[in-house]
């Protein structure tokens, strides 16, 4: 029995969901991250989804570059967060208020 | 059991047998070897030229006591040894030792996967093994080894890069990520390491940073890091470290084998004359012998080049051996499009 | 088969989900996180291509998330504190704005696909072929911006977690 | 070069005093300042005399119109030139000869003043204003005079600007003109907007030309020129200080006295009655609004009498004689005998001006004393004066002989004879007034001059008589008072005795007087039998008043007052307070704009304006508080944020 695509849909949605809880409640900056990379995971995996259900490979492609895109944004990232931390000796994010004069 | 299933449990059975038996005689061989070079005996007390000592660590191995360092994130730590058996056990799938064979009636390829992003499979296995040494430094709770563990992780992926590049390099004359394509193409024309030697240099070096193997062996440096990322490591977990890396470079050889010396192939040899499963075993001894080569050209390795510095290794990996990969990219490709290759 | 593959692989998925979320330790949300991915990578191979999942783990797993534990152990990251008095609130909010999120975006796939079933999986679809192609014809310029792009993260990157020179030590606060 | 081209010398030489007092002299160099003065006033009359002289033998009786220049050029094109008529003829001597003498007696009167050479620079722009006013040639130029003598009158009035009242008063008087000349304005406007121009010349042929247009209705239910009539009567009002609007005249005896000789008794207030009957084409077309100007000028007069008799300030008394006076003026103006009403005003002007400047002299020889309560017996001391004050007085009060006779004599008769509705009653009025008027004038003379001096011996040790600088215009404005009257006898009278008709001025001033075809006033003639009896009934009326006022004042002086008062208190307190015409305006006009005003500066400005801006601003520090809530500067806020956005978008595409 092949599976239908929504069950797809709805795994990558709670996958999300999961994720932005992740992101709005840890206060750890790498955790967040993490919930990050995890919403950026299932929006491929809707992506890769509809590429299936549409017959179209332009998804899989989109999915290709999110991937790279992933890659430099953790890149950038995890250097900003060495940074912060050589700044203020914490990743704690409740405790980084730079953004804050 | 349909005979598809039959013939991967067969081919599958066959990759692990070798793979368990590596270990031991590397073991021994990793002794012995060295030994000779430097003019002395090495280990022959046990059974004979020393042949059981392999069998005498293994049983040493299984009775040592477990010790588990105290502080250690005990989850983690007894995950970081069987990490190291993931990409040895698995990276195997995609190399073929053989044609395509007419065996009990059914013709089936002799590689466990025969899908064309095969390289692929192989090289983000591969990948996987940096875990392993991570986990291991960061679980357990030492300044060495988490050292170690960090040297580690930095040296995995900087020369990952060159590995990657140089294996798209081999593959691009086949025109296939499938390695059966490469072995079929080097039947047929030269051997890749003729047509490509900075290829083949360049991932000669990547797989030895790959292992961990000695010029590249910072992780556990002895020297200064006492034994890096398996400091704390005793007995039984130590030795699922040790087949790991052995396993690894085997199959990482055989890799270099299948893409640059003709995998399974001999030149003057033309397998067509003998029956299916004759074909089958007669390809895999060649990748067997080709493969042992090549292991003994790392333990030569070993005891003739001294360790590389953090920096040397770094500058290394990222401004000699990334740029070498990328002109032998360029000029395959060049040649490949006009037609040369 | 694919139903039991599927089942598997979104239980493993959502289950270590939860995990990177919960768990308080980073290296053990890391480390679920990777099982995360490589289920994904396994539904990417029932969704027909076998590329984009050998693609994930050996560029996500492989190289990104060994980033993170990279970093992890260079900040020696420790266990993360539980939320602060307000804290708690934002939690309940998240919380429930997450579940109303997942609810409406049930709602909708449901409404719109149902019991749509994919179209038969077709020898030509899975091949990587086809994705070279289409990435070489149509998609040549957002693959050079890409490589431009990861251009300009190495350099950012360097660039803002390079240890201060001298004169700047003091600058900082 | 003859006289007449240097006729713009007239209003331009006082004007240059002016500027050359004010702006270039010091206070120092008195000499001069009189000089210049006095000088360029005199040197006016001569030329204006010249060109009266040139003008009379050589064009009269057409006018001479002299164009300086094109003062605004288009469709409203109006340009600033002179016209010598015989109207504005007998204005300009009455003017420039009364005017010329009230400066010589000014140099005695301020002699010793501070702001010596700012009076006179005062007085000489007034007489530019004047001259301006009169010798206009169409109502433009007539305006800006008429605003001119407003602002000296205010200037002069508030002359002793360092005491508390004079300002009050200057202010007061320029506020009530404004009024007036609001209603002017808007008369003139009529008039333009009607017949597109405002020159007298073309206008009076204009309107002759189809006098139906006048008739059309205009605005307010009244004809055009019915409603230009009334508004150019509320400016004359105004200006002449008639019923509504004359509370301003005698406040403005705070002024120094040679002002209020010159200003408020012989020329300024006569521009009103000289701008009626130079309009009094339009009057003749309007006759409902003449006999309104009929009423309100005989209602003035009596009115203005009755409060002159409870007066005890000696120039009060002479303001109040004044508004009655110019009220006989309008009175005549209404009933259409204009040439009564001119001639009324030349013999005015003498007879009032000599007796300001005899109340001036008195008050001077008094230290500044007005209360004639406080006087008394000053024969002896002030010969010249007295002689002077005595004839005026006679002059006014109707003596036969005398001018103010047969002016008045000519108003009553045409009053009498005058086919305005209620012309008895208003004769009656006319009549009575005559002696009040001799009975209020002579109480002051008696009060003043007869009986022993009431004031304090420092004063009596004080008198003197006033120098010649001052007795000279006295007597020569006495001799005008009486001369005055002989030019104008009029030809009622002659007819009454038999005689040729030799009423030079009226002859004089018959061209000015439009006669209208189908509207001729004309003088039906009474029978010989009812012209004496007329005369006869205004003698006996000036002798009657002058009888009473000698039996009350003369013989028992102050105690007369008094005997009147416990008689009629209410009355005496009534007449005293003016009939409260002050207070009345107060409550009506003055109270309810001072509470509009407040409520517009509480209401509107403050509750509405800043009350608006005030709120605007909460609004702002309300949002930006709000605001400011925001930004914590913890990041998971703002991620919290973010996916708020996000849920609302998901919400807003999902529905």
């Amino acid at each position: 029995m092949t599976v239908p695509v929504s069950w797809y849909l709805l795994l990558a949605a709670a996958l999300f969901a999961i994720g932005v809880f992740g992101a709005l409640t840890r206060r750890s900056g790498i955790a967040i991250f993490l919930s990050i990379e995890l919403m950026l995971n299932a929006a491929n995996l809707v992506l890769a989804a509809y590429a299936r259900l549409l017959g179209e490979r332009s998804g899989q492609m989109v999915v290709f570059f999110a991937l790279a895109v992933a890659a430099a944004e953790a890149a950038v990232g995890l250097a900003l967060f060495i940074a912060v931390f050589r700044l203020r000796k914490t990743i704690d994010i409740d405790r980084i208020n730079l953004m804050r004069w | 059991m349909s005979p598809q299933t039959l013939a991967m449990l067969a081919k599958v059975g066959l990759w692990v047998f070798f793979l368990l038996q590596v270990a031991p005689v590397m073991l021994w061989l990793e002794r012995r070897a060295p030994a000779f070079m430097q003019d002395r005996l090495g280990p022959n007390r046990v059974g004979p030229l020393g042949l059981l000592q392999g069998i005498a660590d293994a049983v040493k191995f299984i009775f040592k006591e477990d010790v588990n360092p105290s502080g250690a994130d005990r989850g983690l730590y007894l995950l970081a040894p069987m990490l190291a058996l993931v990409p040895a056990m698995t990276t195997f799938l995609v190399l073929p030792f053989g044609p395509t064979v007419e065996i009990g009636g059914h013709r089936t390829s002799l590689v466990v996967i025969d899908s064309d992003a095969g390289i692929l499979l192989f090289l983000s296995l591969a990948s996987l093994g940096v875990y392993s040494l991570v986990l291991a430094g960061w679980a357990s709770n030492n300044k060495w080894s988490l050292l170690g563990s960090i040297r580690a992780s930095a040296q995995m992926i900087s020369y990952e890069l060159a590995l990657t590049t140089t294996v798209v390099c081999a593959l691009i004359p086949a025109g296939s990520m499938n390695l059966t394509d490469v072995v079929d193409y080097q039947r047929e024309g030269l051997w890749q390491f003729v047509t490509q030697p900075l290829g083949f240099l360049v991932f000669l070096v990547a797989a030895f940073a790959e292992t961990n193997r000695l010029p590249f062996d910072l992780p556990e440096a002895e020297s200064e890091l006492v034994a890096g990322y398996h400091t704390e490591y005793g007995s039984m977990r130590f030795a699922m470290f040790f087949m790991g890396e052995y396993m690894s470079m085997t199959t990482l050889s055989a890799l270099g084998m299948t893409l640059y010396f003709g995998g399974w192939s001999l030149p003057w040899l033309d397998f067509s004359q003998f029956t299916g499963l004759v074909q089958a075993l007669l390809g895999f001894t060649i990748l067997v012998l080709k493969v042992g080569l090549a292991l003994f050209f790392f333990i030569w390795v070993r005891w003739t080049f001294p360790r590389f510095r953090y920096d040397q290794l770094m500058r290394l990996g990222w401004k000699v051996l990334l740029p070498l990969a990328v002109l032998q990219l360029v000029v395959t490709a060049a040649m490949t499009v006009g037609g040369l290759l | 088969m694919e139903l039991a593959a599927f089942a598997f692989f979104a239980l493993l998925a959502l289950g270590s989900a939860i995990v990177v979320v919960g768990h308080r330790n980073p290296v053990y949300s890391t480390m679920s996180l990777v099982v995360a991915l490589l289920a994904t990578a396994g539904l990417f191979v029932l969704l027909g291509s076998p590329f984009l999942a050998v693609l994930q783990v050996l560029l996500y797993t492989g190289a990104i998330v060994v980033l993170f534990l990279f970093v992890i152990m260079l900040l020696n990251v420790g266990r993360e504190r539980p939320a602060a008095g307000r804290g708690t609130m934002q939690t309940w909010v998240a919380g429930v704005g997450a579940l109303v999120f997942f609810g409406a975006m049930a709602r909708l796939i449901w409404e719109s696909y149902g019991e749509a079933e994919a179209p038969r999986l077709t020898e030509e679809f899975v091949a990587t072929r086809g994705l070279a192609e289409l990435l070489f014809t149509t998609y040549l310029l957002p693959f050079e911006i890409i490589g431009l792009l990861l251009l300009v993260a190495v350099v950012a990157a360097s660039w803002v977690a390079r240890r201060p020179t001298p004169d700047e030590e003091e600058e900082a606060p | 070069m003859s006289a007449l081209d240097l006729f713009w010398l007239v209003p331009a030489l006082p004007l240059a005093g002016a500027a050359i007092n004010g702006l270039l002299l010091r206070n120092s160099q008195k000499p001069l300042v009189t000089a210049v003065g006095v000088g360029l006033p005199g040197l006016s009359l001569l030329v204006a005399l010249a060109a009266l002289v040139e003008w009379s033998a050589s064009v009269r009786p057409a006018a001479y119109e002299q164009v300086l220049w094109a003062w605004t050029a288009g469709p409203a094109a109006f340009d600033v030139g002179f016209r010598l008529d015989a109207l504005s003829a007998v204005m300009l001597f009455v003017v420039t000869f009364v005017g010329f003498w009230i400066h010589v007696y000014s140099v005695g009167y301020m002699g010793h003043d501070a702001g010596y050479r700012r009076y006179f620079a005062y007085l000489n722009l007034f007489m530019g204003a004047m001259l301006l006013l009169i010798l206009g040639n169409n109502y433009l130029v007539l305006f800006v005079g008429w605003e001119g003598v407003g602002l000296c009158s205010y200037l002069l009035i508030g002359y002793y600007f360092e005491e508390a009242f004079p300002p009050y008063a200057g202010k007061k008087a320029f506020i009530v003109n404004r009024i007036g000349d609001f209603g002017f304005l808007l008369g003139l406007f009529a008039i333009w907007s009607t017949w597109g121009t405002l020159h007298f010349g073309q206008l009076g042929e204009k309107i002759l030309a189809d006098p139906a247009v006048a008739h059309r209705p205009f605005a307010l239910g009244l004809s055009t020129a019915a409603f230009i009539a009334l508004f150019l009567f509320v400016g004359a009002t105004g200006k002449s200080a008639q019923i509504p609007l004359f509370v301003w005249l005698p406040d403005a005896m705070a002024g120094p006295t040679p002002v209020s000789a010159l200003i408020h008794a012989a020329t300024m207030v006569t521009a009103g009655v000289y701008m009626v009957v130079r309009t009094n084409v339009i009057y003749q077309l309007a006759p409902e609004i003449s006999t309104v100007v009929a009423v309100v000028g005989a209602a003035t007069a009596i009115f203005a009498a009755t409060i002159g008799i409870a007066q005890n300030d000696i120039k009060k008394v002479l303001a109040y004689s004044t508004v009655s006076q110019l009220g006989y003026m309008f009175l005549a103006a209404g009933v259409g005998a204009y040439k009564a009403a001119i001639f009324h005003l030349g013999t005015h002007a003498f007879f009032k001006a000599c007796l300001f400047l005899g109340s001036g002299s008195v008050i001077h020889a008094m230290g500044g004393e007005q209360d004639i309560r406080k006087m008394g017996g000053l024969r002896k001391h002030l010969p010249a004066t007295y002689a002077t004050f005595a004839i005026s007085t006679l002059a006014i009060a109707g003596i036969p002989g005398l001018a103010g006779f047969f002016s008045k004599d000519e108003i009553l008769g045409a009053t009498f004879l005058a086919h305005v509705p209620a012309a008895r009653l208003l004769w009656g009025v006319g009549l009575l007034t005559a002696a009040l008027t001799a009975c209020y004038m002579s109480r002051l003379v008696f009060l003043t001059f007869f009986g022993d001096f009431r004031g304090s011996h420092e004063q009596e040790h004080h008198l003197h008589e006033s120098p010649r600088v001052m007795t000279l215009p006295l007597w020569v404005l006495a001799v005008g008072a009486i001369v005055s009257g002989w030019i104008g006898i009029p030809s009622g009278m002659w007819e009454a005795f038999g005689a040729h008709d030799r009423d030079w001025l009226g002859h004089f001033l018959a061209p000015v007087v439009a006669v209208i075809p189908g509207h001729e006033a004309g003088e039906h003639h009474a029978s010989q039998a009812l012209e004496l009896a007329l005369i006869g009934a205004s003698i006996a009326a000036a002798v009657v008043g002058i009888y009473l006022a000698a039996r009350l004042w003369l013989r028992r002086g102050l105690e007369a007052d008094a005997s009147f008062a416990a008689r009629a208190p209410r009355l005496q307190k009534l007449l005293e307070e003016k009939y409260r015409v002050d207070e009345l305006y107060d409550r009506i006009v003055v109270r309810p704009i001072a509470k509009l005003a407040r409520i517009c500066w509480k209401v509107i400005d403050e509750l509405v304006i800043d009350g608006g801006l005030n709120v605007a601003a909460f609004l702002t520090e309300i949002t930006g508080d709000l605001g400011r809530f925001t930004t914590t500067g913890n990041v998971r806020n703002y991620a919290l944020y973010f996916f708020a956005g996000v849920m609302l978008l998901l919400w807003w595409m999902v529905l």
